[in-house]
């Protein structure tokens, strides 16, 4: 087996997102709703499930196509803040792996950076600053530390799994929890632990994939 | 105390679809429902003027599908419950309200609205369409000091912004004017909310936040966010005691200016509760030498049946008042 | 589920004044608080015209000091909260509505506010005052059977007396006609009133009635009396399956007629609901070949925080409908 | 000691009733609250608090007068069905002691006839229907039957108790509750027990000036 992923792949993937998010949907909110709206578990499991139809629905998926169609049902159907920072990351990614069929360690690498960036850009938040980018920031820099996809998807799983727990201790400088002052201190934040997740399933996936589970 | 976890709705799923063609039904005559989901003018206004655009979550009815028609928005594109619409439906809803002199698109400012915003832009950008401005607009002193105003969020005020901006379009002006309207009168604007209250979320059914039976919130956002702090429940003249001096320090006034007052009912205040803070802010406003030159009491930015107010003040000049009393035809506002 | 026992007041024994100051506060232009008491339009009618009248008990605001102003009522006599104000008050306020044409006093049909007008008639004779009529008007299906019409109670679908008739009293109709024509619109009126939550009174602080968490109240009057029964809670479709066949079955209409559609919010509920609402009364509306004219979603006859809403339909013709669409400037009501 | 009533009893009468209906607010408020809406005691202590002080202001307090003043209360202060229903009542029998100083048994008795007259006619209720009809009807026969003040104001307090307590298995006819249907059954009507704790407050009154406590 080749250390890369294809089409293929990404659909699998999303479908793993999709189941991910529909069985985190509750937790989601409950950590939403203690500094924000209570609507991101809701709002995921939506916007994954219509980009796991879409992903269905291509007649020759790309890691291109999958993520542009993912990226599409994150900022159309999910809409919001995280919504359009979701969508980024997607689309930047899906524009860093243009006319690749099959993407490796070192695409995924340059995709993340994209991603990364993109989601900074667009939300001007920094690592510390109790978001996503709290699990997002520490996750892409531990997968440049792995060998091949698998040690990658591993260290970048266990990264943003403590990125996101960090955040249980910050004040929050971005999204609906800023208002909160210290008393957002004691809440784990919702997107950071969103984030997390979807490192999870990355990984979770992969893991079954080579042991020929997929 | 529990929320109303009863909801009149059919499935979660439909709140929007229903609550927009439900709109629509009732109000033929004066806005439209199109098959992408925006509310727009049954009769376009006419070519040669700015077209107004705004989008933002729902679930603050009658904000802003209720302001949607002449003298008010041509367009509003409302995202699901508490979520801003996505780029792609923002560029729909730009297209919708060109009438050849370009078009105006207002952000309230919260994170989502102004992210989604910003790309709708770049993808107009990218499809050629040039003319097309932004403006962010905000008003809630209670989240971001002195200083920072353009931190803050967009709260009940921007009602004063909607109504004047929308008169102005009218008259013609430009879209450079437009968007330098909507700054001054935002520049002018100040709110503070508090809340007695949360509410049920009609997506989560669950309540948006917890509330002891003996506070209140002071500087509630408009999506339940925590505000400033918790106070022991005052009574109605104690509670605006506490707000309009905070309201009069942060705005640039003098004695002698006038000012507009909007009490905005977040959900299920009373109209007798908000009456009886009008007295109070009426005879405050006396005292420190301020002409009130007109109010309005009632709903227009809610968060579901959440019990609280806010209290805004906008300084007018003779331009801007002109611009109150000219004409306007929403679904919910119907001159003021 | 408790209900909201916090309330922005100052002292429950000042809650009608500190209301009825609040409101002349904020409206100078259009009302006036009388030293008695009284809610009066700030540019009385012109002299030669019939002045209307109604008496009420207060803490369903907007109703009726909200609708005090050119082309709707000349004077408001407010009551204590829930209750109707006494004989002297009355006759007070009828005084201050002449303007050389008779008075014309409506009466929402409720016992307390049938005698207390019955006795302010009989003083109105023994002072020599005679060209006073009274008209007493109802509406509610709930509160007695097709047969015994003028037993039922006055609820929300007065709104389409008080409007239409505001109107016609404006073009000068005799004191004769304009009784004539409150009893026509009330012939054409029927309303069905749903509750989902009880509220707290103002003046005991106490919950009015209970109501379980998963169930709905049938025919609920303005005050919180219970009514024809209860129901488990229906989605917003099956409410108004429930609701409307049994107003186009007790009005008067045939397939073709036209009708005003009232959808009021007696307190709490969010126009989000009533809208989604709204959409299911037009649907049926059209399959029962009933063409609808125009709509009213809103708070006009509130109880309190009560969440809940009355439908209302009235059977219109094209003189009441320009009557419908005829100004009007009351600080609650700008047009329609 | 003569069998009448002057001025000043009835000042001091309407003084005990303010006294009376200030210690019963709440029990009356909750009984209308079962039906109604819940206000029957506060807008009766307010009334009587009115009363007592315009009685008190009297330079020369009439039976008439006395009872005119308390009738004024009750209608303008009071206000609603029951303010009309009290007010008339007591308007009547003002009317009935017309020029007289010192009140007797058969005064009483043609006053208590036309103060019902006057409810009945203005409220169209008959006994049966759970108002405060049930309370007063039984207690102005009663009345008659006695020999004395003294004997007359006890059976008519024995007899609207028993009345008001008769109410509890009542469908109401009249008043905010008659909306309730069947569902009355089970709850005493608020205007019958605040008319029978009028005919109890008079006879305590009457006792107590006997044994010459006023
Ligand atoms: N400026 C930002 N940069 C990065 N992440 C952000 C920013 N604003 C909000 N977020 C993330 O979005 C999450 C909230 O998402 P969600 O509840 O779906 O959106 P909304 O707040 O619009 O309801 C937060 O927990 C946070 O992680
Ligand atoms: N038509 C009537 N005739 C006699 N008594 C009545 C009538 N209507 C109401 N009542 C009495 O009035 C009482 C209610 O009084 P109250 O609560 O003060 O008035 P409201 O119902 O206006 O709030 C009832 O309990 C009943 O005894
Ligand atoms: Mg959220
Ligand atoms: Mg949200
Ligand atoms: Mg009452
Ligand atoms: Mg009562």
């Amino acid at each position: 087996m080749t250390d890369s992923m294809n089409g293929a792949d990404f659909a699998a993937l999303i479908q793993a997102l999709n189941a991910a998010m529909a069985a985190a949907k509750a937790e989601l909110n409950a950590l939403d709703s203690a500094l924000g709206d209570g609507d991101h578990g809701e709002a995921l499991a939506a916007a994954f499930a219509e980009a796991d139809e879409k992903a269905r629905a291509l007649d020759k998926p790309t890691p291109t196509s999958v993520l542009q169609v993912t990226a599409q049902a994150l900022l159309n159907r999910m809409g919001g803040a995280s919504g359009a920072l979701y969508g980024t990351l997607f689309l930047r990614m899906s524009s860093a792996f243009k006319d690749r069929d099959d993407v490796t360690c070192s695409d995924w690498s340059a995709a993340l950076d994209a991603g990364l960036a993109g989601v900074q850009a667009r939300g001007k938040a920094s690592p510390g600053d109790k978001t996503m980018v709290d699990a997002l920031a520490p996750a892409v820099d531990a997968f440049k530390a792995g060998a091949d996809l698998a040690a990658g998807f591993a260290a970048a799983r266990a990264a943003a799994a403590a990125g996101a727990a960090q955040t249980e201790r910050m004040v929050a400088k971005f999204g609906r929890a800023k208002f909160a002052g210290e008393r957002a201190i004691g809440h784990v934040d919702a997107g950071a632990r969103s984030m997390a997740l979807v490192f999870e399933t990355l990984d979770e996936y992969w893991k079954g994939r080579e042991h020929g589970e997929t | 105390m529990s929320v109303r976890k009863k909801k009149l709705i059919n499935q979660r799923e439909t709140i929007l679809r229903d609550m927009l063609q439900g709109l629509a039904s009732a109000y033929p005559e004066v806005v439209r429902l199109t098959d992408d989901g925006l509310i727009v003018r049954a009769q376009p206004k006419a070519a040669g003027k700015v077209g107004l655009v705004i989008g933002n979550g729902s679930g603050h009815e009658p904000a802003m599908i209720g302001l949607v028609g002449e003298g008010l928005f041509d367009v509003n594109i409302p995202g699901e419950i508490f979520t801003a619409p996505g780029p792609d439906r923002i560029v729909a809803g730009i297209k919708a309200a060109e009438r050849g002199a370009g078009v105006l698109l207002c952000v309230s400012h919260h994170a989502g609205d102004l992210m989604n915003a910003e790309m709708a832009l770049e993808l107009c950008q990218l499809e050629g369409l040039d003319n097309v401005e932004m403006v962010v607009l905000y008003d809630d002193i209670s989240s971001a000091p002195k200083g920072s105003e353009s931190e803050r969020r967009g709260t009940a005020g921007l009602f004063f912004v909607w109504k004047m901006l929308g008169a102005y379009a009218e008259t013609g002006a430009s879209l450079a004017e437009c968007k330098r309207m909507a700054e001054r009168i935002r520049d002018n604007t100040r709110t503070l909310a508090v809340a007695l209250t949360s509410c049920a979320s009609p997506i989560t059914g669950a309540a948006m936040f917890e509330m002891p039976d003996d506070e209140m919130e002071i500087g509630m956002g408009v999506h339940g966010e925590v505000g400033l702090g918790r106070h022991k429940l005052l009574s109605a003249d104690a509670t605006i005691d506490l707000m309009l001096p905070r309201l009069l320090e942060d705005l640039p006034i003098n004695a002698g200016d006038e000012v507009l007052v909007l009490l905005n009912n977040s959900g299920s205040m009373t109209l007798m509760e908000l009456y009886i803070l009008h007295r109070r802010v009426a005879e405050r406003l006396a005292q420190a030498g301020v002409r009130r030159y007109k109010s309005w009491i009632g709903p227009y930015a809610t968060t579901q049946e959440m019990a609280g107010f806010a209290l805004s003040l906008c300084r007018v000049d003779a331009e801007l008042k002109r611009l109150w009393d000219a004409p306007c035809n929403g679904a919910f506002l119907k001159g003021v």
